[in-house]
């Protein structure tokens, strides 16, 4: 009996079944809150031609930046990308597809696709090339794109802590869009710092029910910093 | 000579309410933070999950797992939540925040704006522009007036890909304060030391100019 | 004499796996959690906002802010969480939950179901059935296969206002467990006691009868 | 300078502006996690002809069972509304007008009409009366109802726990509606069981930021259970 136990206690556990041409939804923001192992670990393995999911396609070196490297990609959905040399180099060339998304429709896309919600009408985009080919539709007298959920085979995530049931709590600015990829992907896997007994966390404050995530590993992280700021003294 | 960058940022901060909930977009609307009035209060919105972005840490308080819509480190203010990506945008495309500020390209007198792609340069996305002008209720934006070649960026209709459409209600550029209403600009203030005339020959959209235009009261006394 | 109220639920126990979620609906359904086998662990989601629901409370346990989906006091389970109702359909009906076990007045062949209104009745709302039929992973119904007057409710079409299109695979009734395929019903066993005749003379929809048709196992030894 | 400090000290207060024929969207489930104090009170309002949005109509004589007592509200948006006798009469008599939604939709056209979000497919209803004169679209092959979204002039929620900034916390299952209630009102007033300083709510365990809440007033609750059901000794 396994029961809720989804702990597994190596990388290639963890990212078992992740095969050619799958779609991966990665969570994070910049470099902060991604899944840095299981994105490394998956610069090792004999897998290409992903489409990746995520707001940013990290820096040249550290996060997906590793995979464009490894040309692993094969396409990018994401809000911003402007903090990667060789994204620029791969996207000029061709060689890399892009989706370019508004960063809140990106992340509503990832919700609806964990919550069943095929297609949603915002008012972004309307009127600009991200609505080009989509239907629009009148709310109220005010204009609405229809955009489509996202769901992925596998989604990577990054959490402060989880209990080993796979209930996940977040940090700070860290969650950003990892709650709604642990709710996207079809095989959810979570990276964290630390993994306590069920019934250590808050049941009021999770963030992520166990119910969305099927793998636990615990990892360690570097955190990098992309733009160090500090209060003039 | 028109405002500075931190002119720029005062002059913004002047729109700024007590009570009010602002996203601050990145370069020049980032420097309103420093210049809100003393006797209001405001909370800082940051797109990637933070509602109450306080200053920039010191270096014993810098967290990884703490920063803004910028990427850079920051810290958060009392009182301050942390929520997803989801419920962040769902906060600005549900017209939560009060007042948007960010920078832009070119802007035209229906209130579109263009701030986030010029072809045949390299795109590096959007991230969250567009949903901040089509969710916040107010949106200011600043910019300069004309480009280097002195070429108007404040348009009869924007020529580059939009952000967004007739979103746009108040501008303050480098030379002036407008608004826009009924498909015109309508010129409210110019910089100090800068003439109407110069304002009117680098505005090619529609520009109403009252009789009278004052001049900007920029410096220690906001209001 | 088919199943009792408490067989239904020993019979669906039977459905059950290892590391299920599992939303049971009110009446026979709520049954089932008191027949999970010994060596398997389910977590009961509870539509309110509930994942891990536990047993009833003692009496001094009792919490007014801890309900269940049929309004009655429960307890939560080491490894629970709360989430809104928001969250908690989205779970729903995002396929996360893997089985749910509701009551029906009607199925038919084609897995549509009817269980919330009956014309001329009051309408008491069909509260989160429609969500629970459209989205579950897989569903089972229990319900009794005919009325009090004989009448068949295991029909070629339902009658009833519907639930649900096209989304019901297996029926637990009180004389038999059916799987519906390719738009008819399946028999597999049928109750202890009960002829094939008489699950066939009161089944209207068509059905599949096998040669074979073997007495449900039901008691301690579930599997 | 008022601030940020949304705490009122009256019912009154809490409740002005609330006008004949406005739409009011009240949390809670059941009798779970209702505004026990802020329903009382308009009561002993003269509004009338009120569109309540809320899962439940309470029971004769608690929760919105008042105000159906009283006669003030003119429709009801709900899922489950079989705990009400009174509703019962009002119903059959036309006297009342009552829009049954499943429990998840409702839920979802809340959240949508807090975020922005006009409209948005779901599978819920196809097929049934509840998709009789929506729009039914394809995606994937599948069929999905296009649901629209729901906002209201008021929106009255229970918290456990505030700030004075409007910052909430709920409690276990009191939770349910309340959260997205409280993005759905023009005015959105919390009625809560303790209201403690800014800084006192973990920034990282906060179900509703203070930028949807518009009053605060601490409450006192009954917190009456519908079905007391206990362990067998």
């Amino acid at each position: 009996m396994v029961g809720f136990n989804k702990v597994v206690n190596s990388y290639d556990e963890a990212l078992k079944g992740l095969k050619n041409n799958m779609t991966v939804i990665v969570g994070g923001f910049g470099l902060c809150g991604i899944p840095e192992g299981l994105i490394a670990r998956i610069q090792t393995m004999d897998v290409s031609g992903l489409t990746c999911v995520s707001n940013n396609a990290g820096v040249d070196g550290f996060g997906l930046g590793l995979l464009l490297e490894s040309k692993q990609i094969k396409k990018m959905i994401a809000s911003y990308v402007g903090e990667n040399g060789l994204f620029e180099e791969q996207f000029l060339t061709g060689e890399l597809e892009v989706e370019l998304t508004p960063q809140g429709t990106l992340a509503e896309k990832m919700r609806a696709g964990g919550a069943g919600i095929p297609g949603f009408y915002t008012a972004t985009g309307y009127g600009t090339p991200v609505a080009e080919g989509k239907e629009i539709r009148s709310f109220g007298g005010k204009s609405y794109v229809l955009e489509e959920s996202i769901t992925g085979e596998f989604a990577l995530v990054k959490a402060w802590k989880a209990d080993t049931m796979g209930n996940l709590i977040f940090r700070k600015t860290a969650m950003n869009f990892n709650p709604m990829a642990a709710t996207a992907g079809k095989v959810t896997v979570a990276e964290v710092e630390e993994i306590v007994e069920p019934g250590e966390l808050d049941p009021n404050a999770i963030h992520t029910p166990g119910i969305y995530v099927n793998r636990v590993i615990k990892g360690t992280f570097e955190k990098r910093i992309e733009q160090l700021t500090l209060a003039s003294a | 000579m028109g405002l500075r960058r931190d002119q720029l940022a005062m002059r913004v901060a002047q729109e700024l309410k007590d009570g009010y909930y602002v996203n601050l977009g990145i370069g020049i609307p980032t420097l309103v933070a420093n210049y809100v009035p003393d006797d209001i209060e405001v909370m800082l919105q940051s797109e990637n999950g933070l509602l109450g972005m306080g200053e920039f840490p010191s270096e014993e308080n810098v967290d990884p797992d703490l920063i803004n819509a910028g990427k850079q480190t920051v810290t958060a203010v009392m009182g301050a939540s942390f929520f997803s990506s989801a419920d962040s945008f769902a906060m600005i495309r549900g017209g939560h925040v009060d007042l948007t500020v960010l920078g832009a390209f070119e802007v035209d007198q229906n209130g579109s704006i263009a701030s986030w792609m010029v072809p045949g340069k390299l795109v590096k996305g959007m991230g969250g522009a567009m949903d901040l002008v089509a969710g916040a209720r107010d949106i200011i934006v600043t910019m300069t007036h004309a480009n280097k070649k002195g070429e108007s960026k404040v348009l009869k209709e924007c020529t580059l890909p939009l952000t967004g459409v007739g979103c746009i209600k108040k501008v303050v550029s480098d030379l002036a304060y407008m608004e826009i209403h009924d498909g015109k600009f309508h010129l409210f203030e110019r910089a100090p030391g800068i003439s109407v005339e110069e304002i009117i020959s680098k505005t090619e959209g529609d520009l109403i100019v009252p009789e009278y235009v004052p001049e900007m009261k920029l410096g220690s006394i906001m209001r």
